[in-house]
């Protein structure tokens, strides 16, 4: 497929074309941060920027999303409305690779097993991703030790590189290059705009400074459970939710009912929930599982980087350096990893709770 | 004094003294404290335990989480093997004073166990207010030079006047060094403050009509994501199960409608009249950078103004919402025209 | 509480102009005699309020107060004994220093801390209760439906 | 593909209150299409999300058995807020069903071995569902021995009494009660369920031994069983964990890298021997 060109002023052109078929997610400024929002003004489009806040995971799992509705007689209930907005198209333009990746770990998590999560699976097919190269990640970004690069197209339908006042647009699936087909207005791409694009990739490869060894870790973790280290990472963690809440790959929630006050009806939701509250576990009977911190924690850690490992064969990171960045006690993630990597093994000790 | 930096030498200097000396003497078995943060613009709590550690320990302006928080009996992690509580010394700004104090003062926990290591402090920077204003670039490093906040990154350097850039809680503290009660503060305490504050800083917002209050929470309010982060960070937050956990009965939904965070925000307000100790903490780790400084300056005012209180000053004062006068004001009340 | 509430949507539809549901706790030893004294008294008060019983005002957790607001109720009303005649000798006392704290922060965050009334009111004063009634029916009626808190469907 | 979220409508058939505190109910629940009865194969041991709409969902163990034709049945102990709700319900009540989840007991490894069945208070529900599988004339030869031994706190305890007194008319099932102190009237068994066990000594070649009950049974019980030569394989075990999807979405049930929901809820106590101690 050939690569061709979008300039920046054409970007509320492409909106143009695309939203009367597709609803149109991009990033804009909310609140002084970056978040992706479906807009309905091509103005809004904030290009400069690093990433989103909150990720991109929230088009397609948002933190409150209805399951089904449902209409009763007062008492019971009598008919259950299932969700009927599935089948809209969407586009989600200017991912960032790490965040696109992050669509493809939950895509396999949501189709794991006997049992497939339609809603989310659904929304996915019917998602277009438009991402884009990163050409300046920042310090905590450490996409290459989880098998991502900065300028990683695979998982995107159509990739973009910023080469200042344009975009180098190329098709990566099917899916995408008909839709490059369908913009007859894109320009071709020269060769020194390829060339550019890939010096920006080299450049952007060499500025993430983070090198984090993760060959090792899912196996030092399947051994080293009770481990004295997860006291010491767990130490000033306060039990807050900020990273799981930001993670592009956290997918735990709870599931509430609610009803309306003056009408006969209700809904069914799912919101975010995560692993760092204490009642995410409890049982009715005042049972917790992990009551303390410490295998709260420890949970966070090792669902990433040992049970996805272990479940899916894929590391549960994508490296966007989020979690580092908000965490309210500076509890590092690359800090948490290498002392984990640097845990001796054990050989006269058998390592059990 | 001299300008910040030299401010800021001396304090960490006296906070490494001083945590040496506990440590040497077994005065305490832990220090707490803040050690540097891996990102710009963050400091981590640091526990420490061994004397030739006590390097770690430092005093940036950024040491912004309220460490009276680890001493709170929901975070139960100070316990030696035996399940003894450990003697625990705590680099104690102001109002990390004031919340251990006001933590005594509702018997949630035992002052004989802990030394302050009182410093004055001399201000936190308002983090969220320059990450806001530099906006899509990324600071790198920041540092302090002479009066200012040199902040910095891959192509830009800026200076913030420090004195504009601090939270806006400590730009009207009154109470830098930790109260002495009980003589648990070594280093610098104050002995008897008198507070007095005016609280304009707040006047311009109260004197705004209901909708342009009730339009500014709600922009303000609505970008949580109801990580909690607030109510962890926070010292006095120590219920065992918070009120928007509970389910029997579900008094507030846990979802983002507005409506729920508002009921979220302003429950938790309520419970903080008469024992916020106005540290900031909260608007400081919030993801979002939501700003609930003003919740705090209110709820200051109101518990000042209707019952002179001030929180975490002395063992002795009831808190408003622990006590009650035949004599309260009750100007509030419906009465007959 | 549902119940109620859908009684009070038939009477609003049944009457052109607005009338406000207003949501009132009165204590089982002062202020509910004092409602029952102007019932038996004829005195006539507006039928907009909606009875709950609490044993005293100081069972009156803001809880309460704000679950109604968001609940969609145009107004609290919440009545006890006159300081010093408390069935429990200081119940009302710690509910005033509550009411104080929470008037002013609901006016702080912008909602009408008219909304919210507070009022004592002993077992002899039908009177009084009328009268106080009426006068927080007017302010509510003032302040026009309350909607800051319907959520989004 | 459909939303697995969805719960297929029943309604209640049938209430019966089952202990004297009358906190336990077995509600009766009868689809109302036939197509989703027809849906609805299961197998004892499995569980269900079962949800008055509107008030909540929870996941609850399946007490009937897959014999038991035309409904299905769950007993409920009012616990949480949900739970609570259930025991107000009447006959002719809505309930929302999904499922069946989780692997159940392991049937067909089971066959031609002996099996000791081993309950503790209210978690007899997917015992009853066993037993009765197997009581069952298409499956009783398929197995060999069966020994229940069921322990309760008082008699007035006692779940599915009509069931245990059918099955005692039955000549080719050991059926053992006990309960914690004497009682009078009380012709069963006195004293706690592992001595018990103890005391009945099954053996432990070609069988399996199925233990369900509060942690603290289970873990005296287990000990009894290892003397009396069962191994790790012979032991099933059923676990408990909150849930909110049942479909190992959620995220909660997460023993190491097993979801209680979808790898259990049955394990064998070798499994969980291999599994970290989070549950």
């Amino acid at each position: 497929m050939e690569v061709m060109i979008l300039m920046k002023d054409q970007v509320a052109k492409l909106y143009d074309e695309l939203s009367g078929e597709y609803n149109f997610f991009a990033p804009v400024k909310e609140k002084g941060y970056v978040a992706y929002r479906k807009i309905s003004n091509p103005k809004e489009i904030e290009l400069n920027y690093f990433n989103s806040k909150i990720p991109p995971k929230e088009i397609l799992f948002p933190q409150m999303e209805v399951l089904f509705e449902f209409k009763t007689d007062g008492k019971n209930v009598i008919e259950i409305e299932d969700r009927k907005d599935l089948d809209e198209k969407n586009i989600l333009f200017g991912i960032r690779p790490c965040d696109a990746h992050s669509f493809d770990l939950l895509e396999k998590f949501f189709a794991f097993g006997d049992f497939q999560d339609e809603i989310f699976l659904k929304k996915r097919e019917n998602s277009l991703i438009i991402g884009i190269g990163c050409n300046s990640p920042k310090s905590t970004c450490f996409c290459t030790s989880v098998e991502g690069h900065p300028f990683q197209k695979d998982d995107m339908d159509i990739f973009l590189v910023d080469l200042g006042d344009k975009y180098l647009v190329e098709g990566i699936s099917d899916k995408g290059n008909n839709l490059i087909q369908q913009l007859s207005w894109l320009s071709k791409a020269s060769k020194a705009d390829t060339i550019k694009a890939k010096e920006l990739a080299k450049k952007a490869e060499d500025l993430i400074t983070t090198k984090l060894d993760l060959t090792n870790t899912s196996q030092i973790l399947e051994s080293n459970f009770g481990n004295e280290i997860w006291k010491e990472v767990s130490e000033n963690c306060l039990g807050c939710g900020s990273c799981t809440f930001l993670c592009p790959t956290c997918t735990c929630f709870d599931v509430i009912d609610e009803n309306d006050q003056y009408e006969n009806r209700g809904r069914r939701i799912r919101i975010w929930d995560t692993c760092q509250f204490c009642l995410y576990t409890l049982h009715t009977s005042g049972h917790n599982p992990r009551d303390n911190n410490i295998e709260r924690c420890r949970n966070r850690i090792l669902h990433k980087f040992s049970y996805y490992p272990l479940n899916y064969d894929l590391i549960g990171c994508v490296g966007c350096g989020r979690c580092i960045q908000v965490c309210p006690v500076n509890n590092d993630l690359r800090t948490i990893i290498n002392k984990i990597n640097n845990i001796k093994p054990k050989e006269e000790e058998n390592v059990s709770v | 004094m001299g300008d910040i930096e030299s401010e800021n030498q001396n304090i960490e200097n006296k906070i490494k003294e001083l945590a040496r000396n506990l440590l040497r003497e077994k005065e305490v078995d832990v220090i707490i404290g803040y050690k540097k943060g891996t990102v710009p613009l963050s400091s981590s709590p640091v526990f420490i335990t061994r004397e030739e550690d006590v390097d770690k320990l430092l005093w940036n302006n950024l040491c912004y989480v309220n460490l009276a928080n680890y001493l709170a009996p929901r975070i139960p992690t100070l316990y030696d093997e035996e399940g003894q509580k450990l003697k625990v010394g705590i680099v104690a700004k102001g109002c990390v004073g004031r919340a251990l104090i006001h933590l005594a003062v509702e018997n949630q926990i035992n002052l004989e166990n802990i030394k302050m290591i009182g410093i004055s402090c001399n201000g936190i920077i308002n983090r969220k207010r320059i990450e806001k204003e530099i906006g899509e670039k990324e600071i790198l490093e920041t540092s302090i030079l002479g009066n200012n906040i040199i902040v910095k990154g891959r192509d830009f350097e800026k200076t913030f006047p420090f004195d504009e850039y601090m939270n806006e809680l400590c730009k009207v503290c009154k109470v830098k060094s930790p109260p002495n009660v009980v003589d648990s503060c070594v280093g610098e305490c104050l002995e008897n403050p008198v507070i007095e504050d005016d609280f304009n800083d707040i006047s311009d917002f109260e004197s705004k009509t209901s909708e342009e209050k009730w339009a500014y929470i709600k922009d303000t309010l609505s970008a949580c994501t109801r990580c909690y982060a607030c109510r962890e960070v926070c010292p006095m937050c120590y219920c065992n199960l918070c009120f928007v956990d509970q389910n029997k009965p579900i008094w507030f939904g846990k979802t983002t409608d507005f409506t729920d965070i508002f009921a979220f925000h302003f429950n938790r307000a309520m419970h903080l009249a008469g024992r916020c100790v106005a540290c900031g903490a909260c608007s400081s780790v919030c993801p979002m950078g939501i700003d609930l400084n003003i919740i705090t300056r209110k709820l200051e005012k109101i518990v000042k103004e209707r019952y002179n209180f001030t929180s975490g000053m002395d063992k002795e004062t009831l808190p408003p919402m622990m006590s009650f006068s035949m004599d309260d004001n009750q100007e509030f009340m419906l009465e007959e025209d | 509480m549902n119940e109620i509430t859908s009684e009070t949507e038939q009477m609003k539809i049944s009457n052109d102009e607005w009338e406000p549901k207003i949501l009132a706790f009165l204590c089982n030893w002062c202020s509910y005699a004092g409602a029952d004294l102007a019932g038996v008294s004829r005195i006539q008060y507006p039928p907009n309020i909606r009875v709950v019983r609490v044993p005293c005002s100081g069972r009156i957790n803001p809880y309460f107060i704000v679950k109604a607001l968001i609940d969609g109720w145009d107004g609290v009303l919440v009545s006890g004994c006159h300081p010093g005649d408390c069935h429990y000798l200081t119940g009302n006392l710690v509910a005033r220093r509550r009411f104080g704290i929470l008037k002013d922060l609901l006016e702080f965050f912008g909602i009408e801390s008219d909304r919210v009334s507070f009022m004592w009111a002993s077992a002899a004063e039908g009177e009084r209760f009328a009268v106080l009634v009426r006068k927080t029916t007017k302010l509510v009626k003032k302040l026009g439906p309350n909607k800051k808190f319907e959520k989004k469907w | 593909m459909s939303n697995p979220y969805i719960p297929m409508l029943t309604t209640v058939k049938n209430i019966v209150s089952e202990n004297k505190v009358n906190d336990i109910k077995t509600l009766e629940l009868e689809f109302k299409k036939e197509e989703d009865y027809n849906k609805f194969n299961y197998i004892p041991g499995q569980f269900a999300e079962i949800s008055l709409i509107g008030k909540g969902e929870c996941p609850i163990g399946i007490a009937s058995s897959p014999t038991e034709e035309g409904s299905i049945q769950f007993t409920i102990k009012k616990m949480g807020t949900v739970t609570s709700e259930f025991q107000n319900c009447n006959i002719g009540d809505v309930v929302g069903v999904r499922g069946p989840f989780g692997n159940g007991w392991p049937i067909e490894e089971m066959k031609g071995k002996d099996i000791v069945v081993i309950g503790g208070g209210f978690a007899f529900s997917t015992l009853r569902s066993l037993v009765i599988y197997l009581l069952n004339e298409k499956h009783r030869k398929d197995y060999k021995k069966i020994t229940v031994i069921y322990g309760n706190r008082d008699s007035g305890e006692v779940l599915y009494r009509n069931v245990l007194e059918e099955w005692k008319k039955y000549d080719d099932i050991e059926v053992v009660l006990t309960i914690d102190r004497e009682e009078e009237e009380w012709k069963e068994k006195v004293g706690f369920v592992a001595p018990i066990v103890k005391e009945v000594g099954p053996s432990s070649n070609n069988a399996v031994a199925v233990v369900c009950g509060p942690p603290i049974m289970i873990k005296t019980t287990i000990a009894v069983l290892e003397d009396l030569n069962f191994n790790d394989e012979q032991i099933l075990n059923s676990l408990e964990m909150r849930m909110k999807c049942g479909i190992g979405k959620c995220g909660r049930c997460n023993i190491g890298n097993k979801f209680v929901c979808i790898d259990g809820p049955v394990f064998s106590l070798a499994e969980l021997k291999k599994l970290p101690n989070e549950y």
